[in-house]
């Protein structure tokens, strides 16, 4: 079976969860979803799924063209968004996933506009719950599949959200590896790259320092093939393939 | 209460130019596209539309030239186009003017419109650029919590002028019945000064007899009887997203 | 998740003696009754009781010494008895202290709590002595509206460490529906660091694949099934007030 | 048959009520229920009933023991109290109910003590929404069954709510009549009387000043009994009667 470089960011999302955490799921986070629903159901970890979709842990799901797909209410409660996100401001929501354009060494992150707000280049969809729910969650997991000196930015164009004033935990996963943030030192760390990626390569393609960190290899095995294409049996993740 | 059920023609005149607007649904699913495409053909300009999430509905508007501002957290079709088309290049070309929002404050806002109260707090926030932009427009304020001290956003009342909420089912009075994910739905009827109610079934008023509507009739102005009404978004558990009309909308492939 | 059914014993053992706790229904309706008598038997004491309108089951709590302060906007028995007996007594001996809400206030205070943000502004109020008790409690401020200016009342978030609500139907993770009224129910589960559902029926999580639960699993602790655990209060559609079995309790004629 | 004094109060209530209407129902609010489905049903005055027992305008109701009785919604949907009360924040609610013990000659009104509120002489039930509700209903009704010196009092024992900063209608409603607060000139007026009582004994049984109103009499016949007992069935409402 042939793995997509997106599969390599599906493992790492997966990889990056743990026992007990509750994970809200956005739109257009194909990736977010198909790694969640791994960590829960091939590698076992005591997870809950809530999202936009307002499914409540469902039992099982099919990517569709939207992650906010109703249907996978068909195998769980609702629950709806509002009620999501007070669990957010109570300090209850442990894992959101954020899909930003540009972001920077001091965790903010743009997803509004390349350019000026007034003038921009690029109008972006726009940060959706970001500059609420960001600095909120215990856990952030930024992702962008086009991982360059245009994306990993030494300052933002824009700030549409910050974890500056948090103490959370921020990783950011991309096409070349995972990158963790320390608060202590205020520096960025390299924890996972890919069979394809080395830290020398995320380096030159970040305009901000990265310094090694734990440096594990994600690797994919057929099982995770398996599992990927059984909840993308239309590979509709192939559209976001841009190596 | 005498029953409110009129046309989708009628209905579409109780939107004016420049009004306020809010719809049910997100992204894909739930949008009251009857009533949308109607609005369209009856050539409605200058309308601020508001919302958390939009989608398909919104692009819809964007391409006919119906909307003047908007006021949004994002705008996305997802797989489609991650970035809608009319929505960036009518942003770009200044065509259209966007107040960007974040869903916990627009979730703050709506509420408070929907309860009657002037504002409501919202936690996070504080350090992104949005903060200026809505102290600017007068939407936000950033204030000392006077029982804590700490700093903290108000979000003013959001009250939108008009609510177009597609629903499973409606009396004629306006209790509507929403099955399975609502969103800020409820919110927006309650908010809004106006609200249409289109139905994919209208039900005698007993329907609800001992049961909650999700939107109570006190809150409702108009129900208009759409079956399909949301085509092609989805209705759930009704009928899923029609993919090939989206796409062909869209001008794909 | 997993099964957080417990039996009645084990669930009274999660309040503590100085709980502030709530409860759900209104004066002689839906009182999770089976779960307040199991507390009264454990011989709990100095719970701070906060709710709205309730009626017989704060009675109960009362006359056997359970709570040491309330804050409610009214207790009443109704035709019953308009002030009851022990919540009248208990305050004018001073065995018992009372900030006294209002509705609109509790409602305000609830909602923050379930929001997870620090305060709600309540419109009304001014003027009503009630100002000078919370403010002297610190529940209330009276502030400008930074937006108009306006005096308005902020209520600070209600959180009680306890909400016992008593439902319909349950399933083992604490997903759960209320037929009928509702009053502030959802909110007081939102809102509580506990929650205690004690259910008339235990369904299977099946039971609202694709319905929205009227409180979901991710806001209980603990779920009992307790069959006719309201009475003698009203559980709609179920069964009505036991009328008897109340004037006895009152002691009455 | 017989007319209850309570069933005056009743018909008054019924009488104050005007088309277009949105009436709410609080908790212990017999003459209220009885007056406004009497204004519905038998006078076909075109107002929407809401309450406490979140019955959104019921087909038909029984009396109970208590006015928040769930089964009314036996004939009608639920309208939840928070959603009520919400109306009433944005100025959309036009009738409430109260039921004080004390009133005074500036709208204030008492429903938590007689004497001081630390050391009460009588703990009342409280005010339930009245703080909240009275300065924002457009049309606040208020019973008191035992009208006197000490129920209608120059100057409450304890401000439970206030009227005085509003600009709505306030009418009381007691054993002996119906007075009607004139905000312009700041006084109290009497604007119906009972076959059996007359200004005088509403002047006399008066702490503040009353001036004479339109002094309307309100008559009670056999339809009106008919109807009070078709939703008094087991005259619950004797309890009531104090004269």
């Amino acid at each position: 079976m042939k793995a997509y470089t997106i599969d390599y960011v599906i493992k790492a999302i997966s990889t990056l969860l743990e026992d007990g955490e509750l994970v809200y799921i956005g739109l257009n986070s194909v990736p977010a979803l198909i790694g969640t629903f791994m960590a829960r159901d091939l590698y076992k970890k005591k997870i809950r799924i809530i999202g936009v979709a307002e499914a409540e842990n469902p039992v099982r799901v099919t990517l569709s063209p939207s992650t906010g797909n109703p249907f996978f209410l068909e195998s769980s409660p609702v629950m709806i968004t509002a009620d999501s996100f007070d669990l957010a401001q109570k300090g209850k929501l442990d894992v959101m996933f954020l899909g930003p354009a540009q972001i920077d060494e001091e965790t903010n992150i743009n997803l509004s506009v390349i350019g000026d707000y007034e003038n921009p280049k690029v109008r972006l969809p726009g940060g959706a719950a970001t500059a609420f729910i960001f600095p909120l969650v215990k856990k952030a997991i930024l992702w962008n599949l086009k991982h360059s000196k245009r994306s990993l930015v030494k300052r933002v164009d824009f700030v549409t959200g910050t974890a500056k004033f948090s103490n959370n935990k921020v990783f950011v996963v991309t096409n070349l590896g995972v990158l963790r943030y320390d608060r202590k030192d205020k520096k960025w760390y390299l924890d996972y790259v890919y069979p394809f990626t080395s830290y020398e390569q995320v380096k030159e393609n970040t305009e901000f320092e990265v310094e090694k960190g734990y440096m594990i290899k994600i690797e994919i095995n057929e099982k995770d093939l398996e599992f990927i294409n059984s909840v993308d049996p239309y590979e509709l993740r192939s559209a976001l393939e841009i190596l | 209460m005498d029953s409110k059920l009129i046309t989708l023609e009628e209905a579409v005149k109780l939107v004016k130019n420049g009004d306020s607007i809010t719809i049910s649904g997100i992204s894909i699913h739930r949008n009251p596209m009857a009533f949308i495409y109607a609005l369209v053909k009856e050539g409605i300009r200058d309308l601020y539309f508001i919302d958390r999430e939009p989608g398909f509905g919104l692009e819809v508007l964007l391409k006919y030239g119906a909307v003047r501002k908007l006021r949004i957290a994002m705008s996305t079709l997802e797989w489609f186009s991650s970035i809608p088309k009319n929505f960036r290049k009518m942003i770009e070309n200044k065509e259209v003017e966007l107040l960007e929002d974040t869903c916990g404050a627009f979730i703050a806002g709506i509420r408070a419109g929907a309860f009657g109260i002037p504002f409501m707090p919202v936690r996070g926030i504080l350090g992104s650029d949005l903060v200026k932009l809505h102290e600017k427009a007068g939407t936000w304020k950033v204030i000392e919590d006077p029982f804590s001290g700490e700093k903290i956003v108000l979000v003013k009342a959001i009250i939108p002028d008009v609510a177009i909420i597609h629903v499973n089912r409606a009396d004629e009075e306006g209790n509507a019945e929403i099955i399975g994910p609502l969103y800020e739905d409820v919110y927006k009827a309650k908010a809004s000064k106006k609200v249409i109610i289109t139905a994919e079934e209208i039900v005698p008023k007993s329907y609800f007899y001992g049961k909650r509507p999700t939107i109570n009739a006190e809150y409702v102005t108009a129900v208009v009887h759409a079956p399909k009404g949301a085509e092609p978004t989805s209705m759930f558990p009704l009928y899923d997203a029609d993919y090939e009309r989206i796409i062909e909308f869209l001008g794909h492939f």
